[in-house]
């Protein structure tokens, strides 16, 4: 069922070895109890790189805006002010924690935590590699899907305990608009999904190779489309800009976390950036290859001089610098998104999710569908390469 | 060359692309549509001249043929098999008809540009003719009757739509319908001679055919219609000459042609001189063999023609209009090429297609820039009538010298192409005639429309060009004709081809024609009847796709001059040609003179004749009452008034009485079950079952109290104890 | 044949959603935008429909000459009388559904300036064309009987509500007199059931058919009577109703002329060849011996629809009705086509059916576009002045579509007509050459009123009245190219058609000529 | 777990819960709340005997349908809820006894 | 292990949120919290029983969908400055009061008895069978509802749109109906 760090760690001699070795010293079989250690240390590993990234997720926003506007950004806390966020992170911690007194109290204290837990969670099935998945679920989009509604419930617990004007507006907001958008961006991943026949991200990122043409955006026409629809759609339901009214600081002050000082802002903060390195994480894998290398050099054969722990771990190693850098240059477009384009208004957002992407996706899923009947689900390049060796493709 | 379909058929697809592109970018951009136009023809005309230049010039013998075919359709499947090929058929005739006809409407197109340069439809004047020329190359290339008579059919529409092109006007609309319905008139029954054939032959290639009527499949075959059992050869071949006279305009259908001259004059000059009417006579040519079958065919297609050629010429005397006499001197020829066809002088008829096509363009060029020249200032409309010109020789000297080139030529005057077309035909006839008796009739019809012929058509140029100008205000106001490329190099080009000497051979035929011999001319060489023996082997091949030239291998022939005769009939044969063409420059001659007696001198009188036979003058004015006969008599007192009675019988009379009469009988059975209804079923039945029911709500009524947890709380007792007792 | 294909499924309910979409969909939008909701809908729909008939035509295996085993379709439906919901496809219903298809799409989108109760018409118009699949692809007799039913249904209202002004009485005509030949025809159903032993395939179509029912005798009026020749007559005057063939043409023109645009679009274009599905369907292959036997009378009959359909044609004064006796005239050819029996008249047939859908479709949609200006349909008015004049200079873009509609429909070669028309001369010429030699002066007459109706409304000078029309707008353009298209390029290249056709044709050939 | 039972008592409980609530708030939106609880100790139920009864999904279609429906409710019933706190401003269960505005 | 813990911990939230849900009186936002967790219980327990798919639609659907909803319903029936309708009767909370506890109580011992009646016997006859591994049901769950149980499936999709047009035209404000 759970295809993922131990089925890739199990492969190897030394892992067995291992294993062996504390049974014996046991007595029993400890192979359970190692995997629950390896996955926590997995999971800690990940929580802590990925709270980092979140960091730098604040740091490379004022950089690259600062870069779009022409200014310098954060450069004075170590080189090139890297250790800005470390300095802030500092600060965040050391802040007063404050709790209105007309605020809900319990609640109050729940949404930050709602949050993070969602954002955590769905990290559970990001495919950073092929063996670095912490568990490959077969339903890994959907499970990601789902826990990462419970951002939405988060923020809207967090704008209706805070009892303020500002944080219960940009609650319910922030509230609709995730719920909104959700069906779009669903339509668009089940179009990827009837097209790759599985949910989980091992079977989506499988049926793609490691070049442009064979990666699903470039699969046919409604592929190319309903990338862009999963993109808008996700950029509001981080929301990001231009969808950031639930923060809109000119009209709501700052949103749902008006009230929140201290950590509980760090978290909402923490769990934005989180997401949307998520998000990006899901296009580069949906859409984009995920951690596919040319020429199949992920798979460690090329390699095959070497020995195959250390074959397999350059392929590994390679898989993730494929995964990040798409990830990370989708998140730089995003960050230049939010620098480029002007805020949208709530009416036009509805407009837009509910009058053109929803149609469109709906639109695309049912042409993906005929297209996967009528073409045996053949990419546009198969069938134009098809047709030039002289068999027809088509039916 | 190695002639394939996909490099021969660029001839017809040049123009046909020209139509398709030019449809869309007319209304945008008109002159580029008109320059594509003319591209194309000329590209045409250039794979045309290399064809024309290898079958003519070259290598090959007089029944040297290219044939390729393909599978248009095929409806093999469950058992059932059926293939309709389509394919293209290259002999001489093919290639000098591809020649002439790509040439002649390239200059007409060139001429175009002068002549419809003002027009507001000048643009897709030229999609139309772009049309017509692909429908007519195709036409030429055909190997098989289906595939002639589509492009027959599509060269109808494109006449249509031409003689229609000035639809403000209501007589346009008259006129082209006319065309149409008549042409088609002969094309129905065409369709059912290629019906006939084909279930005789089982196939409609032109070389199947030909096996098949050398190996007398024709000959004792016969066709029930009407319980009569016919002769099929005769059958087949009148249902095809039908399709002659309907397009050739013969008698009695010939009453389309010059009500066609509403179209554009260049338009005429292609379509209604040079090249559409004369497919029909192409048609007779290809289909000679069969006409030769039947004994009845051949006589009466020389009598058709005699009647034609003469009965159009007396018409052209009387006529006023300038065109009108150019439109019934083609009727005329169109007569004598069918002449010659019925009496067997294959090539010279097929000389006289391409010699008149030549000069009637010509001709027709020339009416049309004098036409336009001759603007009336008071109306604003083009003058054709011949009695307002008169002395416009000094106006336009080149119009008038080509045009007096065209006239000697279809005058036949001695040393032009009409003479050695002519001639050639008018003697065969005298041949036939000398063998059988009743050739006499259309040989003299020939020779007597031979004279008129030379008298109308130079008392059309003497009235036109010489003599002093009778609307002197018209006059005036024509400007001096300058040398403009598209307006007199087309003509120009065209008259130096009415000289005799391309034809004859006399000049330069042995020369050129390697296979000649030395004694007889070029054309007599290479455009001989088909043989149909040759085309034996062909009965059983399979034929793909591919080229099935080299399957059979024809040897080099050695030109019989003699046509097969002894050599004592061929010196017989020849001494009555010669008798002919003495006649002919006689016969020519004094038609010249009479017109120049009569226009130029004024010595006689021509309302002398008018006066003396009025009733016929009348009668020629009239068209012979051909018009009035058709029209008012067959259609408005004959069709029209049966369609009406139909109409009326059909809607007035079976659909009034015969199919709604029966609601009457209806109603009467709904009275009595109205009835019945009222008393039993709706007060005791149906009323009694309500008031019970409503006594019964009153009760029930009380258990709906609204509260919802009250029934969530009746639910739960209930269902528990029913549960209750069940466990 | 055990089949649970979808696709069959998804084409033949895909209109019956869109039925409950239009009814639907509305509530959700202002009152403003219903109209326009509803219309957009229903396009949405029919395209998707024309998608779904595509990748059947894609799917389609054109060398098999019977049904497609890879789209069958058959579920027990009513199983005490053993009555199946049996669908299937082969080269005969295919086209036809193709056709179907095509002219939905074309005429929802020549529907878009109904405004009286757009909501209701839309409904309607889809659940025709659901019928009309229903027809096209049942296999189960009874199926058929009920699509064939149900199809009166939306087209008695369809008539009634948005027709002319005697529309009621088109309505009711047209209901009754097809009601007739149905209730013969289920007459006609109910005698095989019996005649077959109500077993399982007592209303299998398929298994029926191959001429079992030649030694079965029928008792009646006290006569012993054979079985399939009084059947089959009754299924014949069922369809021939439907074709119209001479005497049961005299709904027609009242329908056509009454029926709104796109009614009288699909009317001609695909109700008609229904009846001459039907003949293909059902009672040549039920009866193959009674058919043979019966053949003169059919191309007698057939005859008489072409020559009196011209006739009667040339008096119309309404340009509509012309067009509507146009309609008989053709279907005349149709029928000649059948009578021939052999592989070129079937097949000419089919190919007829579908050619004269396209090219009848133009016409009748062309004159939809000129009503719609002119608010008329007389060429000349019964006092005697001119409907229309000078037409072809105020409209010359309608004029250009309108001569491709009109050549088409007379069968100038080059477009569609006259490979159909060709194909069924030479069907018929063997076996009956003097009714070819007559039915050719059809053709003539054909030419004859079509080129005078041309004649009197499109030439000469522009009446007054006619100064005001505009020309065809994008919408208009946009609906007729299809259609132009389509005329042209079967014209020319007919074997995309034909290749579907002709193996389930060549079969039925085959099958009749067991019995010739 | 190898036993059926914690499984059925949880949806049990479930199930009393939710039926407690339908019966003892008069708050419409707190008596969907039960609603769903009902709805979802159901679902709970089915599953438990797919996994440990016979094994082949109908339970787990079943549920599936279950929540399909509970989604559909609790739009339309919530739709019907800020309906009727349009017409009558109030959530009161009693008010809803009449069957017009 | 991980099974009973990971029940454990379902069942925990689930009890836990069932009874907040029937006692929380004070905040129905609380009660729907409330019930957030005990549906988030119903996942766990999905997951402990191997209906992975369940669980993450579970997920999807309630988490994502339904409690934001009644969230939001909660918040949309809420506001107001007055305690009383214009009918004169108390609006907001209209939670409950001690009798109505009485009258649930009483019902939910009936139905507490009636399944104990009915349990008893199956109890007895309930002998526990070897269970088997976790596998993916995701596949055949998408085979079954497209073959076996189609019907139902296209139902519930007409049944999920009938529920969004009527959701959306009855919660349409007055008087924006034209």
């Amino acid at each position: 069922m759970n295809e993922g760090l131990i089925s890739f760690l199990s492969q190897f001699d030394g892992h067995k070895a291992f294993v062996k070795m504390i049974s014996d010293f046991a007595g029993t079989d400890a192979t359970s109890t190692i995997s629950f250690f390896i996955y926590l240390a997995a999971c800690l590993a990940v929580v802590g790189v990925m709270a980092t990234i979140g960091g730098l997720g604040t740091y490379a926003e004022r950089k690259i805006s600062a870069d779009l506007q022409a200014r310098q950004g954060p450069n004075r806390v170590g080189p090139f002010g890297l250790l800005q966020m470390l300095a802030d992170g500092v600060k965040m911690i050391l802040k007063e924690d404050i709790i209105p007194s007309a605020a809900d109290k319990p609640m109050f204290i729940m949404a930050p935590m709602l949050c993070i837990v969602g954002v955590f969670g769905s990290l559970a099935v990001v495919p950073f590699s092929s063996g670095f998945i912490l568990s490959d679920l077969n339903v890994g989009v959907f499970y990601l899907l789902g826990i990462s509604s419970l951002v939405g419930v988060g923020i809207f617990i967090g704008g209706y305990s805070s009892n303020s004007k500002w944080s219960m507006l940009g609650g319910m907001r922030g509230a609709s608009q995730i719920i909104s958008y959700e069906i779009p961006v669903t339509l668009s991943i089940i179009a990827i999904v009837v097209l790759s026949g599985g949910m989980s991200f091992g079977t989506l990122i499988g049926g793609q190779g490691g070049f442009p043409h064979e990666w699903y955006i470039l699969h046919n026409p409604f592929t190319f489309i309903a990338f862009f629809v999963y993109f808008i759609g996700a950029l509001a339901e981080t929301n990001r800009a231009p969808f950031d009214l639930p923060e809109a600081e000119s009209e709501l002050v700052s949103g749902y976390h008006t009230e929140y000082t201290g950590m509980r802002f760090a978290f909402f903060a923490l769990a934005e950036y989180i997401e949307v390195f998520v998000v990006c994480g899901v296009a580069a894998a949906l859409f984009f290859g995920g951690w596919k290398v040319p020429f199949d050099l992920g798979t460690g054969e090329a390699f095959s001089a070497l020995p195959p722990i250390i074959a397999k771990n350059i392929g590994q190693i390679l898989q993730l610098g494929s995964f990040f850098t798409k990830t990370l240059l989708l998140y730089y477009v995003v960050i230049w998104i939010r620098w480029t384009l002007p805020r949208l208004r709530v009416d036009q957002l509805m407009t837009l999710c509910w009058k053109y992407l929803t149609p469109i996706a709906l639109f695309n899923l049912i042409m993906i569908a005929v297209w996967a009947y009528a073409f045996d689900g053949k990419s546009m390049f198969e069938l134009f390469t098809a047709m030039g060796s002289g068999s027809t493709g088509g039916h | 060359m190695d002639y394939t379909i996909t490099t021969v058929a660029w001839i017809v697809l040049l123009p046909f692309f020209a139509f398709v592109i030019n449809a869309f970018i007319v209304k945008k951009v008109p002159n580029v549509a008109v320059g594509i136009s003319c591209a194309a023809i000329f590209g045409s005309f250039l794979l045309s001249g290399r064809i024309f230049f290898d079958f003519v010039f070259g290598k090959y013998s007089a029944d040297y043929h290219v044939h390729k075919v393909f599978n248009w359709f095929d409806l093999n499947g469950g058992g059932q098999e059926f293939v309709m090929k389509m394919g293209i058929y290259i002999d001489n005739m093919t290639a000098m008809m591809l020649f002439m006809v790509t040439g002649v409407a390239f200059l007409i197109h060139i001429f175009s540009t002068y002549y419809m340069k003002e027009d507001t439809r000048y643009g897709r004047f030229f999609v139309y003719m772009s049309l017509f020329t692909s429908a007519m190359l195709g036409l030429v290339l055909s190997d098989n009757l289906i595939s002639f008579f589509i492009f027959w059919e599509l060269m109808g529409f494109c006449s249509y739509s031409l003689i229609g092109f000035y639809y403000e006007k209501e007589d346009a609309g008259n006129a082209n319908i006319k065309a149409f319905m008549t042409t088609r008139i002969g094309d129905v029954f065409f369709l059912l001679g290629i019906l006939a054939i084909y279930f005789q032959v089982g196939s409609f290639t032109f070389v199947d055919i030909y096996a098949a009527i050398s190996s007398g499949m024709f000959t004792d075959a016969t066709v029930t219609i009407f319980g009569f059992g016919l002769p099929l050869a005769l059958i087949a071949s009148l249902a095809i000459f039908m399709g002659t006279i309907g397009k050739s305009a013969q008698f009695p259908l010939q009453v389309w042609l010059p009500d066609a001259m509403m179209g554009p004059t260049p338009c005429s000059a292609l379509i209604h001189a040079a090249t559409m009417v004369a497919a029909g006579v192409y048609l007779s040519l290809r289909m000679f063999p069969l006409y030769e079958i039947h004994p009845f065919m051949l006589p009466f297609i020389a009598t058709i023609g005699g009647i034609t050629a003469l009965g159009a010429a007396t018409i052209a005397l009387v006529q006023t209009d300038f065109k009108a006499v150019l439109a019934y001197s083609t009727i005329s020829q169109l007569g004598y090429m069918v002449l010659g066809v019925g009496v067997g002088a294959y090539n010279a008829a097929f000389m006289h297609l391409i010699t008149h096509a030549i000069f009637k363009a010509c001709l027709f060029l020339a009416a049309g820039s004098v036409i336009h020249s001759l603007h009336d200032h008071h109306t604003h409309q083009h003058v054709q009538e011949m009695p307002r010109m008169g002395g416009l020789k000094n106006k336009m000297k080149f119009t008038w010298f080509a045009m007096w080139c065209c006239t000697f030529a279809i005058a036949g005057v001695p040393f032009f192409s009409g003479f050695v077309s002519k001639d050639r035909i008018l003697g065969d006839a005298l041949v036939m005639a000398m063998h059988n008796p009743y050739y006499w009739f259309p040989a003299t019809l020939g020779f007597i429309g031979a004279l008129l012929t030379a008298f109308y058509m130079c008392r059309m140029m003497f009235l036109a060009f010489h003599g002093e100008p009778r609307d002197k205000d018209l006059y005036d106001h024509i400007h001096e004709e300058k040398f403009s490329w598209n307006r007199n190099l087309p003509l120009l080009i065209l008259a130096l081809f009415t000289l005799g000497v391309w034809f004859s051979g006399s000049l330069t035929g042995q020369k050129l024609v390697k296979v000649a011999s030395d004694k007889v001319e070029w054309f007599d060489t290479l455009i001989v009847k088909p043989k149909t023996e040759n085309f034996k082997n062909y009965q059983k091949q399979n034929w793909g796709p591919v080229d099935i030239k080299s399957t059979i291998s024809f040897p080099v022939s050695k030109y019989d001059s003699n046509h097969g005769l002894s050599e004592e009939e061929a010196h017989h044969v020849h001494s009555v040609h010669s008798i002919g063409a003495i006649a002919s420059i006689i016969i020519a001659f004094s038609g010249i003179f009479i017109a120049f007696m009569m226009y130029i001198r004024k010595s006689w009188n021509p309302g002398w004749w008018v006066n003396t036979f009025s009733t016929w003058y009348r009668a020629l004015q009239n068209k012979y009452y051909f018009d009035d006969m058709y029209i008012k008599g067959i259609i408005q007192k004959g069709l029209i008034p049966v369609n009406n009675f139909l109409a009326w019988v059909d809607m007035g009379i079976y659909d009034k009485y015969a199919i709604d009469g029966w609601e009457k009988v209806n109603r009467c059975a709904f009275t009595v079950s109205k009835w019945f209804d009222n008393i039993f079923v709706d007060t005791i039945a149906v009323d009694g079952t309500g008031a019970s029911v409503r006594a019964f709500n009153v009760i029930l009524r009380t258990f709906q109290s609204g509260k919802i947890q009250f029934y969530i709380i009746m639910i739960i007792l209930v269902l528990s104890s029913y549960i209750w007792s069940l466990a | 044949m055990h089949g649970t294909s979808t696709l069959l499924n998804w084409i033949l309910w895909t209109p019956f959603i869109g039925v409950v979409g239009v009814i639907l969909l509305p509530y959700l939008f202002s009152k403003d935008k219903q109209d326009n909701v509803v219309r957009w809908w229903s396009l949405l729909n029919t395209i998707g429909s024309m998608i779904l008939a595509v990748v059947l035509y894609m799917k389609f295996d054109t060398s098999v000459p019977g049904m497609q085993e890879q789209f069958a379709v058959n579920i027990a439906w009513i199983k005490q009388f053993n009555i199946f919901y049996s669908l299937g496809v082969d080269g005969i219903s295919l086209p036809m559904i193709m056709l179907a298809a095509l002219l939905f799409f074309l005429c929802i989108l020549s529907s878009w300036t109904i405004t009286k109760s757009v909501k209701g018409y839309f409904a309607l118009f889809l659940m025709l064309q659901g019928t009309v699949y229903g027809v096209f692809l049942a296999l189960d007799f009874f199926l058929f009987y009920v699509y064939w039913e149900v199809m009166l249904l939306p087209m008695f209202f369809l008539i009634g509500i948005w027709g002319g002004e005697n529309r009621e009485y088109a309505a009711v005509k047209f209901f009754l007199y097809t009601f007739f030949g149905s209730i013969l025809m289920l007459v006609g159903i109910i005698a095989l059931y019996y005649a077959s032993g109500k077993g399982v395939d007592s209303f299998n179509i398929l298994a029926l058919s191959g001429g079992k029912f030649i030694d079965n005798q029928v008792h009646m009026f006290g006569t012993v009577w054979s079985f399939s020749k009084v059947f089959f007559w009754a299924m014949f005057i069922g369809f021939a109703i439907k074709v119209p063939v001479f005497p049961f043409h005299t709904w027609l023109p009242h329908a056509h002329v009454q029926a709104p645009t796109a009614v009288s679009v699909i009317l001609a274009g695909v109700l008609l060849k229904m009846g001459t599905y039907g003949f293909l369907r059902i009672a040549y292959p039920i009866f193959p011996q009674a058919s043979v036997q019966f053949a003169d009378w059919i191309a007698v009959l057939g005859l008489i629809n072409v020559i009196y359909g011209a006739l009667c044609a040339m008096a119309q004064t309404d340009v509509k009705k012309l067009v509507a006796y146009s309609s008989v005239s053709h279907m005349g050819f149709v029928m000649l086509g059948l009578a021939a029996m052999t592989v070129h008249g079937m097949n000419g047939a089919v190919l007829q059916m579908f050619n004269h859908g396209t090219s009848t479709a133009m016409m009748f949609l062309l004159i939809g576009i000129l009503y719609e200006r002119s608010h008329h349909r007389w060429i000349v008015r019964p006092d005697g002045t001119k409907g229309f004049g000078g037409l072809y200079t105020q409209l010359p873009k309608y004029s250009i579509v309108f001569i491709i509609a009109m050549f088409a429909s007379m069968g100038l070669p080059g477009l569609s007509g006259f490979i159909s028309e060709a194909l069924i001369f030479l069907g018929i010429y063997q076996k009956y050459t003097t009714i070819t030699v007559l039915a050719l002066f059809g053709l003539l007459i054909g030419a004859a009123y079509l080129l005078w109706m041309f004649k009197r409304m499109f030439f000469g000078e522009v009446i007054e009245e006619c100064k005001s029309y505009t020309d065809m707008n994008a919408r208009e353009i946009f609906y007729m190219a299809p259609l132009c298209v389509a005329v042209i390029v079967f014209g020319i290249y007919p074997t995309p058609v034909l290749d579907i056709m002709k193996s389930s044709v060549g079969q039925l050939v085959s099958l009749l000529a067991q019995f010739q | 777990m190898n036993s059926m039972y914690p499984f059925l008592f949880l949806s049990f409980f479930m199930f009393v819960i939710g039926l407690g609530v339908m019966i003892a708030r008069k708050n419409i939106i707190a008596m969907l709340l039960g609603i769903e609880l009902i709805l979802n100790a159901s679902a709970l139920n089915f599953v438990t005997y797919t996994r440990f009864v016979n094994q082949n999904l109908d339970g787990h279609i079943m549920s599936l349908f279950i929540i399909i429906i509970a989604a559909a409710e609790a739009a339309v019933g919530l739709a019907i809820v800020i309906r009727f706190f349009q017409v009558r401003e109030s959530i009161h269960i009693d008010d809803a006894a009449q069957l017009q505005a | 292990m991980f099974d009973s813990v990971l029940f454990l911990l379902s069942a925990i939230l689930i009890v836990v949120g069932s009874l907040g849900v029937l006692f929380i009186k004070e905040n129905i936002m609380h009660a729907c919290v409330a019930l957030l967790t005990a549906l988030f219980g119903v996942a766990g327990a999905y997951a402990v029983l191997g209906a992975d798919f369940l669980a993450a639609t579970q997920l999807v659907v309630y988490v994502g969908g339904v409690v934001i909803l009644m969230l939001f319903a909660v918040m949309l029936t809420g506001g107001g400055a007055a305690n009383e309708n214009k009918f004169g009767i108390e609006k907001i909370p209209a939670m409950g009061n001690v009798k109505t506890y009485i009258i649930a109580g009483v019902n939910v011992l009936v139905i507490s008895l009636v399944v104990i009646k009915i349990m008893a016997n199956v109890m007895q006859d309930y002998k526990a069978v070897a269970l088997p591994a976790y596998e993916s049901t995701v596949e055949k769950l998408g085979t079954l509802l497209v073959t076996d149980h189609v019907l139902a499936f296209e139902v519930s999709s007409i049944l999920l749109l009938g529920a969004l047009v009527g959701a959306a035209v009855i919660a349409r404000p007055i008087g924006s109906t034209k």
